[in-house]
This record gives structure tokens, C-alpha cells and sequence, in this order.
């Protein structure tokens, strides 16, 4: 066991996995430059010292063909693990991803396999609307793909080391203020949650959610950061006597659905907070799962706490009111009491 | 440079053209699905682009691309299968028409946004020289695909690594009903491989024999490790660009212009002069090549459609051994 | 007014915009060559004739170009409206339409302004998977975009008069089985629903939705296509005693959500019916506001008919099973009762 | 060519140079949020580029902005009240660094993806000529957005329409950490114009004279309705890619040998060597642009954040008058 920060255990995974096997590679922008940045957020930092420069393989600025060489070369035998500065930069990419990578399976009728990781960095730090946004709804709604969203150390690594094992395209989302990346690339603001990573090998499967904190009287739904907003807002809510319930689902595609579902049914009510836009978002995702398959359970309405319907602001001061935070949790689990 | 026997691509051009026409016919009475893209006109691009590869290496294609799968070796049966929505088919009914392939002999599932094909297939060469498997990649996409970002990406990734890729651009002076000159401000699309620093080779596409050669050439180069080269092959659609075209955006004279430079009976041609067929041979051909057209309708049409469970199949691949 | 389909009804609103309005003009791939097809589905053949080739200007095949154009002449003074042949290939240009046009004005302050129409068709047509997809979720996903889905010719003419006039970017979705486009272009197993369109200058309002049908037992929501399944499927259920109410949200940003509220609020049940896939989809959105603004009028849990969590089948027999039918809707609402 | 001043030029660079350092000591010492990309030793580029335009003209920036903001004529304070995310910035502080802007001097919201702006600025352009309004559209980018997808459909579309834009690439030799040199297999970005069929223009970004010249033969080109012109200027960041950047990717010669030709002395210099100006009238421009950094700093600092309504404002444009 070590302590490490998410950045440090997504590094680890990457190493041991290009260990485990010569196929993996990485590939991205400013990734392994000696002297370089390691990534936008120094996730690759040194391992191209390592395992050199063509296993650690800069791209130009060029999305569309870096995301194509890396469907093309997993469907061609290599285990790529590619990397998207900004997650806002999918968008570049997007017909690689949700055309190609996402559906070559499929129009083969199941003779191409397409084993590619492409780790894309989202959430809001006052870089302006181009530089912030929450990409998870767009890509659950690609069938082929998988997607995940580690939110601390230990998934990182073991959700990251089940995506490269994976023969399928697997969509990795981290959040930006949850790297707790170092020096010149931290960040301010940043949770940098620090946690326990076993030394050896080991993978958190693809598709299984997990409870953060018991409870009865309420489950809350958070991702990434606004699992943080949910802890924080569990606690709080203890204190005036209500339990939350907080379910982390880990994964997003194929979501462990049932986990959600037994929690409702058990406590009646369903809070569910992201970081992402309200109309479209994942979190309406959830809540029409739930109100079709655990409505008989549920003893009030079902709400979705998420950014509302505007681009994500540069002023710090509009950013805060545009995530939601522990209050509004707080605030929204007592609106259903 | 390899000899290619100008006797097996004629045969192979003229399978093409001969399922391409009967597939034409079969959508016509409604019995295929779906629209086609054919490949009249340009079988000597494919024939000649794929004749220096064996079924190790791999091919990217197009929404036109029966002729790059029949020149690649797919089998007629499969491919037929395929355009009636057969599980039969080489994509078990489940692709069509636009996405037809067969990866047992390096075929890729073809691939219909136009251009998307390109980085892909820097991809796949990128595979190729990791794994050091002597594999070479052949890319195939028309003029009109020269304007998407795709490419300048694609190429400019295979051209700095240098990959073993040859992209074969089929100049048929149209993209859709788009004609060339109002898309492009250029000349040749070749002349766009100075932007990548690899070479830009333009070839006569109505002519098999000098696609081959080419092609052969930048194969060499790219397995030598000297990097991706771009060749332009001239050529000319001698049908609409899907189904039912009235192709009213060309004019005549240039379609009748094209249609005395027909591959099939130019080479047919210089097959007598050279005296290496005789027109029994050429006339067996035909008889041959219809029997394996027949054989694969027939196939097609004795095959079972996909059952029900199979919609919701091969959408992601088993887990894989941890 | 005259009988026309959507196809002919979108021709004569673009002709009656582009007379009116001298900064309105047309821009896509094969739109107004002389002799070519008036783009994938007719709409604008003929209009090159009239107008012009500069102002029913075709592209090369660049759909980040084409987008960009569109963006940055609406920015400068223009009134476009772009044109994709296929949705799915809106991927290819989702970068400028996700990050440009829908955050410019936003990011500028409100100062600039992006007079944008975008017309796409979608719906799955036996051509494979990759030109099949149906993108509203993607788009409604997006702050800064309109989006409206016309089902009927009424409301094509009507709708995207609005939309040229409006001083956003608005996204029309079109169905490829409704155009009722003739001739070479026409396509097997449409609809082609033929409506009356007054001949006279008239809008639809951009976010007002309709009801299609009045009942008291259930609410059916559906769009494009799937509007004729719910309409079909209320027919077959009234012979049953079942009357439906069906609701065609016509806008889907802004949505007319009190429009469905108050007929589920009435009815106690709601089925969402849609073409596109279940995860992620519009009809998620909608069960999530039901679930939170009605949830104490509901009577059953909310029902989602969608198509499945699979890319488009080539394969007509298994496209009948991917698309919701009007079996499938008798069925869900059955199921209620 | 016009005569256009090296006195009011230099002045220009000179307050871009003060701006730009002052913008990192406020950064440095946390009272500006987010993250600056500055553009210390590239002053010459747009200052150059702006010259020969009018506010009608318009400009298309990058995540690198200040320095052609300046140079169009956007107001020192409401570029630093946009940096201090305050209500009276120029994008309300909605919009932050990246995306400086000032529409009523023709600068459009910079875009921070980068080469997404190439395509808007011909789209720009195209207005200009539809509306025959004599304006021409500069777009500035770096030697990495021209390997993006977005600059050949850009290009492209702006070669065949023959549309009033000149594309200036600043190639400053890296792309974030990524040297020219493993991103590209060819000399010169300019060498690309030849794909498109315009003329492509090297020109020394460290000579503001030379960028100007050039510029405005382009732009005279592009108004004249002969259509675009890719020029690339040489130029060199005397800073990091973007905040605290140690810049361990570049070796120390190299920024000394750039270092060396820094604009700002080496114009001072050219101006005493042609006695256009004193020492004492360059002592006094620092002055004065100290004053208006000072003045622009205090603004901002004094205005107000925007309040809690601005959040969800300005994300559509009010109904127009149907
Ligand atoms: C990204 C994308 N844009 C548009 C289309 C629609 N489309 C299909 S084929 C075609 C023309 C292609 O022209 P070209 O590349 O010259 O190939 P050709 O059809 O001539 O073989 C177009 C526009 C598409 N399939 N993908
Ligand atoms: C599409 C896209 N990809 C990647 C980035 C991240 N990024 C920001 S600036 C930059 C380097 C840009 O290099 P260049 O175009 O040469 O401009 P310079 O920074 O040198 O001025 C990168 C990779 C981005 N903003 N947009
Ligand atoms: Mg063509
Ligand atoms: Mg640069």
C-alpha cells in the first residue's frame, strides 16, 4: 500500500500496464517531450524516460488523427492509451470516437475489435467555457463504447489497468481539481484527494459501482468532484439527523444499475448531483431509470442537482455558483424532507 | 518491378464489373436494400492497387468499395450475403452495403464518413511497424475526401512517423455531384503530398498496368521504412454516384470520352495484341465470372436473415482474459 | 394553402427567407449544383436556379469548413442556413457547432450574436450505422443551441422560418421517412406525411409544443417519426377504451415542458417514444422533469420506448425491431394498465 | 506600400510588452485567476498585422490573445478587467483570458480551440464579401493549429471562394512543448499554401517593418478580390507556453539567440539609429505605457464581479422582431 494522489496511481497503471505488455502505448499531445509537461496534467510525466519516445508517442495538434491512429493501431493489434488534453477536445475528435471506434465492431457483425483507452480530463477551473465542460452524457450515449469516471486513487488505477485489459473502446473521465497533479500543473481550488493504492496488481471491474457511506434515509448519486459535494453533504446532513446514503457508480456504461436501484428502494428518495449540464445530462439518465423501475419505492419526486443550462463562466465568482456545491446538496436532500 | 499478370487483373476487372452490374440490376427489381455506391469505371484502381499485396496486409475503403473487397480478395459470396442483409454476409447483415470487409484478408470494415478512413489507416500501419509484422496498409478514398480535415491530419501523422501506408486517391472528378474544379484550386490532388514531404505520384487510373507499378513502388518504399506516399489515380465513375443517378451534373461528352477508355474492353485489347489471351479465353472469362456471380446470388438469396437476438450481439467484444 | 410534403414545405420556406431577406443564404455539400440532387433529400433542388450558386453556395466535403463558414458569416452579418446530407455526420463538424457557435455569444459578454440554422436529417434507413443515428440528445445537451424536430409540413415551413429568423443557432432535425422527397431521391418504407401549408407568411414559435391528439388515460409523447408510432398506437388503443394523449414537443430547446406536465398531471402516465438510443437519450430528459415537477400525479412509473443500446443494424429485419413500432407503443402502454 | 509608423508601432509592442509583464507579475502573485498564455517576444507579429487595418476590419485571436487584442485597439482596461473576471471586462468576465475580444474594433471572442478559428474567420470573410462592406478579416494562429484538421477545410474554402482573409501563422517553433520539427516533415508552414493555390509568404516576425509590409500586400491582395494569403511569421515566445511553464523542452542557446533579437531594444534601436526618435521620447513611452497599465490595472481592480444574475445571461440573443 502507498499514498498517492489520483495523477500518481493513473502513472502507475500506465507503467505497469506498458510492463505487463509490449502492445500498450500511449499516444497524445505533449505527452513525453523531454523537458515536457507529461500531459496537461503530468499523468505521463517521466514515462518517456522509461519506455521512450515512440511508446510514449507525441502527436501534433491534430485530434481527429490522433484518435483514428489509435483505433486504427487497436484494431490493427496495440492496446493504445491515448490522451485528450482537455476533455472540451473530444468534440475535435468526435466522429473518430462515436462513428468509427464506437460502431467498427458492430458493422463487422463482431469480426474487428477495437481495445483503445482514451483518457479525457473534464470539469470547470475558471479557464472559460472551451477549457471546463462535463462530457460523460454525450459518450453514455454512444452504444459501443464504455465509459468510467474514477474518482479516487485506487479506482483510478484499477479502473485505468480494467480499461487497457478491456477489448473494447473505454471512455476514462477524471476530473481536473481531483488530479492533485504537482508543481507548475497543479491547480487551485483543486481536492487533490490523496488515497490508499495497493503496490500489486490488481483491476476495479468495469461496471461495478460502489457505496461511499451507508445510509437510510436518502441516496445521493455523485461522480467525480460532485462525489466530494455528496460526502461533504452527507456529513452535514448527519448532523441534522438525516441519513444519506452515497452511491459512487464508478462506471457509467454499463452502469451498475442495480446498485442504484436497491438504495432507492430502501430509502425512498433519490438526490442525484453532477457537474454537467441539467437538460441532457446523465443525471436524467438515472432518474428515468429509477422512476421506471423503482417508482413504486420512491416517496417523493426525484431531483437532479446539476450546472444549469449555460456555459460554463470564466468568473470564479459565477464558476462557484455554476457547480453544485455541498450547500446545494444539502439543500436539495432537505427540499425532499 | 514484379510481373502482374495483366490475364488475372483482367479477370479480376471484370468480376467487378460484372457484380457490380448485377448488383445494379438486383436493387433495380428491389431485391437489395439499401443504396449502392458502384464501381463501374474504376475497377482498374482497385485491381492494380491491390495486386502487390497478399491478404496480410490491410485495406481501408470507402462507401464505393465491392471493388476494392472483390480486388482484395472478400469473397463474391460474402459480399452478396452482405448487400441482401444476410447473416451469410461478411458482416453478418449487420453492416451493408457501405461497410462491407472481411479482416481474413486484411480487408477493414469499410468505412462511409468520407475521409474518416485516412488516420485510421495510419493507424493500422502504425501497428504494422510496432509490431514489425511486414505488414503494408492501402488506404483508398476519392478526391472529394481530399478536403476533410481527415486527411491533412492522416497523412501528416503518417508522413512524420514515416508508416507503411500508400494512399491511393480515386480522382474521378467528382465528389458526389460536386465537380473537382469548383472544390479544389489546385491542379492535381497529388500535389498536396509537398504539405506532408512525401512523394505525390500521379498515375493513369483507367490503366492497370501502371497502377500496378506504382503501387508496387510506394509498397517497396513504405516496407523499406521511408514512410507513406500519395498516389493520385485518375479515373472516371462509368455509372451514377448511388442508386438511381441521373448523373445530369456531367455532360455527355465527357462521360462518352471516358466510356472509349472503358478498362474492360481496352484491356481485353491489349490482351489479344499481346497475344497473352486469345478471345476464347476472354469469352471463358466471362462464362467463369458469371457462374461466380450466379453462384453467389444464389447464395445470397438461399441465406437466412439475421435472427432477432443478433441485433443486440457484437456490439462490444467478450471480456477479455485478465 | 396547398398540399405539400415536408421536403417541398422547407423548399418554399428557405425561398420565401432568402426573397425576404437578402443575408439569408444556403450553404452544404451538393445543394445547388446544376443537374445534382438539391442536397441528400431535394430540399433545396431548384433553388440554385433562382438564386444563384452564391447564395445556395456548395461546399467541398469539409463539414468543419462548412460549419465554420456558417458560424463566422452569421457572426459578420449573414442569415445561413447549413446543410448536412446525413446527420451522423454533424460528428465530423460537432467541435464548431459545441464549442463555437453555442458558447460565442455567451463568452463574448453578449456581444456577439450567431443567426445560425442547421438542418439535419436523422432516422435509421437500412444504410448502416453510420448513416442512420438520431442526434437531438447530443444537441439538447448543449447550452447555447435551439434545437427543433418538425414533424409535420405546417410545421417544417413554419418552424424554420423561425429559426432563420431567429438570432441564434438553431439545429432542425429532420426525419429522412417524413420529407416525402420524390424521384430519384425518394426513399422506400417513408411516410411521407403530405400536409396542408398555408401560402402566406406564417412562423411556428420556437418552443411551443402541440397536442396531437386529446385523452384522459395516458400520456404519449413522441417526435419526428416516432410522433406517427404514438399516433398510430393511440388509434389501435382507443379501440380498446384507451384514450391516449399525444403530445409532439415540436421544440426541444426550449422545451414546452408545461405542455407535458400538465397533460401527465391530467392523465397520471407517461410514455416517451423515441428512435434513438435508450441511454443517454431526449426521452430520459423528459422522464427526469416528469419525475420531478409530477411525480405526485403519476399513477404508474414512467415509461421509455427507445431504441435499443446498439449502433443501427444494415439489415431490414432487425431495423424493424430497433425502431420503436406501433406495437411497441400499444405494448408500453399496456403495460401501465 | 504606405509608411506606417515605426514610432507608433514600437509603441504599440512597447505597452503589449509592459502589459503582458505586468499580467504575469499579477498572476504570480494570485491576483488573477485561471491560466495566461503570454505572448512576450511575439509583439512584432501583431503588431506588424494590425498596422495597415482599420476597427472595421476584423481579427480572429487564439488562447493567446492580449497581444492582437492590444494591437487591434481593444481598451487596456477592459482586457484587464476581463482578467480579473470583472463585470466591466471585455467579455463581461464571462470569457476570461481566452477569450479577449472587442467587437466594436472588429475583434471577435479568441477561440482557445486551437485552428477552430481558421474556418470562422473565412466564414467572416464570406459575409464581408456577400455584404460587399470592404472589410478584411486577419486570423491569427501558431505553427500547431496548422496541423489541425480546421486549417485545410479553412483554407480551402477561403482559396476557392477567393475570400478577403490573411491567415498569419505565427510559428514560434513549438507548439506547447512539441519543437516544429517532430510535428511537421517539412521546412516551412507557408510551403502549404500550395495546396490550396495561394501564395505562402516567410516572413521575419521579429522585424515589425517586414510583418507590416507583407500584411498589407496581402491585405490589398485580399480586397482586391484575389482571396487569401498564408503568411508565416518567424517568431519566438520570450516566456512559457502558459503560466508557471519552466520551459525545460527549449535549450538555453536557443532562447539566448532569440533572446538577442528581442524587439522591443532592437526596434528602440532601429529608432535612434534613424533618428525617428530620442532617448528621451522612448523613456517617455515607458512612461506613458506604465500610466496605462497602472490606470488599466486600477480599473480593474476597482470594478465590480458580476452578480449572481450574470450567470445565466447572454446565452441566447433576445427574440429578434419577426
Ligand atoms: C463526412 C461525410 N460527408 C459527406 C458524406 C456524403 N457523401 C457520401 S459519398 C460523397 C462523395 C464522395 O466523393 P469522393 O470522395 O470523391 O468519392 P466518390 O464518391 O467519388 O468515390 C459524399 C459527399 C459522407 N458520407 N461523409
Ligand atoms: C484543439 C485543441 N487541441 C489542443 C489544445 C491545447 N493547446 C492549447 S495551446 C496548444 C499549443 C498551440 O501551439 P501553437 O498553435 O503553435 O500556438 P502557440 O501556443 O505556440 O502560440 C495546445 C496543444 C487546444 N487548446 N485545442
Ligand atoms: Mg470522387
Ligand atoms: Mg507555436
Amino acid at each position: 500500500m502507498s499514498q498517492m494522489s489520483i495523477a500518481q496511481a493513473l502513472r502507475q497503471a500506465i507503467r505497469e500496464e506498458m510492463l505487463r505488455d509490449e502492445r500498450v502505448y500511449c499516444i497524445g499531445e505533449d505527452i513525453g517531450v523531454p523537458g515536457g509537461f507529461g500531459g496537461a496534467f503530468t499523468v505521463t510525466l517521466g514515462l518517456s524516460d522509461e519506455f521512450g519516445r515512440e511508446r510514449i508517442l507525441d502527436t501534433p495538434i491534430s485530434e481527429i488523427g490522433l484518435a483514428g491512429v489509435a483505433i486504427g493501431s487497436a484494431c490493427a493489434g496495440m492496446r493504445p492509451i491515448a490522451d485528450v488534453q482537455y476533455g472540451d477536445f473530444l468534440f475535435c475528435m468526435m466522429d473518430q470516437l462515436a462513428n468509427q471506434a464506437a460502431k467498427m465492431r458492430y458493422m463487422s457483425g463482431g469480426t474487428i475489435k477495437v481495445p483503445m483507452v482514451m483518457r479525457a480530463p473534464v470539469g470547470s477551473t475558471s479557464r472559460g467555457a472551451q477549457h471546463a465542460q462535463s462530457l460523460e452524457a454525450f459518450f453514455t450515449h454512444i452504444p459501443g463504447l464504455k465509459v468510467v469516471a474514477p474518482a479516487t486513487a485506487y479506482d483510478a488505477k484499477g479502473l485505468l489497468k480494467a480499461a487497457v485489459r478491456d477489448d473494447n473502446p473505454v471512455i476514462v473521465f477524471e476530473h481536473k481539481l481531483l488530479y492533485g497533479s504537482k508543481g507548475p500543473r497543479s491547480e487551485r481550488g483543486a481536492l487533490s484527494p490523496i488515497g490508499e493504492v495497493p503496490d500489486d496488481d490488481y483491476i476495479v471491474p468495469i461496471g461495478k459501482g460502489i457505496i461511499r457511506r451507508k445510509g437510510k434515509d436518502v441516496t445521493i448519486v455523485g461522480k467525480l468532484l460532485t462525489l466530494y459535494r455528496a460526502l461533504g453533504a452527507a456529513d452535514e446532513l448527519a448532523k441534522e439527523g438525516i441519513e444519506a446514503e452515497v452511491i459512487d457508480p464508478r462506471t457509467l456504461v454499463p452502469l451498475d444499475k442495480d446498485l442504484i436501484l436497491e438504495s432507492v428502494r430502501k430509502t425512498g428518495r433519490l438526490v442525484i448531483v453532477e457537474e454537467d449540464n441539467l437538460t441532457g445530462g446523465w443525471a436524467g439518465d438515472i432518474a428515468a431509470i429509477v422512476a421506471e423501475e423503482a417508482f413504486y419505492w420512491l416517496d417523493t419526486p426525484i431531483k437532479r442537482l446539476s450546472a444549469p443550462d449555460a456555459p460554463a463562466p470564466f468568473a470564479p465568482v459565477l464558476e462557484q455558483l455554476y457547480v453544485p456545491s455541498v450547500a446545494n446538496v444539502v439543500q436539495a436532500v432537505k427540499s425532499l424532507f | 518491378m514484379s510481373e502482374f499478370s495483366l490475364l488475372d487483373m483482367y479477370r479480376k476487372m471484370l468480376l467487378i464489373r460484372r457484380f457490380e452490374e448485377r448488383c445494379n440490376e438486383l436493387y433495380m427489381q428491389g431485391r437489395i436494400p439499401s443504396t449502392l455506391h458502384l464501381y463501374i469505371g474504376q475497377e482498374a484502381v482497385a485491381v492494380g492497387a491491390c495486386a502487390p499485396l497478399t491478404d496480410a496486409d490491410y485495406l481501408f475503403s470507402t462507401h464505393r468499395p465491392h471493388g476494392h473487397a472483390l480486388a482484395k480478395g472478400v469473397s463474391p459470396r460474402s459480399i452478396m450475403a452482405e448487400l441482401f442483409a444476410k447473416v451469410t454476409g461478411c458482416c453478418k447483415g449487420k453492416g451493408g452495403s457501405m461497410h462491407v470487409g472481411d479482416m481474413r484478408v486484411g480487408m477493414f470494415p469499410a468505412v462511409a464518413i468520407v475521409g474518416a478512413n485516412i488516420p485510421l489507416a495510419a493507424g493500422a500501419a502504425l501497428a504494422a511497424k510496432r509490431l514489425n509484422d511486414g505488414r503494408v496498409t492501402a488506404c483508398f478514398f476519392g478526391d472529394g475526401a481530399a478536403n476533410e480535415g481527415a486527411f491533412h491530419e492522416g497523412l501528416n501523422m503518417a508522413a512524420i512517423w514515416k508508416l507503411p501506408v500508400v494512399y491511393f486517391c480515386e480522382n474521378n472528378l467528382y465528389a458526389a455531384s460536386t465537380p473537382f474544379s469548383t472544390a479544389f484550386n489546385i491542379k492535381q490532388v497529388a500535389d498536396r503530398a509537398a504539405s506532408y514531404g512525401i512523394p505525390g505520384i500521379v498515375v493513369d487510373g483507367y490503366d492497370v498496368e501502371s497502377v500496378a507499378e506504382v503501387a508496387e513502388e510506394a509498397y517497396n518504399r513504405a516496407r523499406r521504412g521511408d514512410g507513406p506516399t500519395l498516389v493520385e489515380c485518375m479515373t472516371y465513375r462509368l455509372c451514377g454516384h448511388s442508386r438511381s443517378d441521373p448523373r445530369t451534373y456531367r455532360t455527355k461528352e465527357e462521360e462518352a470520352e471516358w466510356q472509349a477508355r472503358d478498362v474492360i474492353p481496352t484491356t481485353a485489347s491489349r490482351l489479344l495484341d499481346r497475344g497473352l489471351a486469345t478471345q476464347e479465353r476472354i469469352d471463358q472469362f466471362e462464362a467463369e465470372v458469371k457462374a461466380e456471380i450466379d453462384d453467389a446470388v444464389q447464395f445470397a438469396e438461399e441465406s437466412p436473415y439475421p435472427e432477432p437476438h443478433e441485433l443486440m450481439e457484437d456490439i462490444f467484444a467478450p471480456e477479455a482474459a485478465l
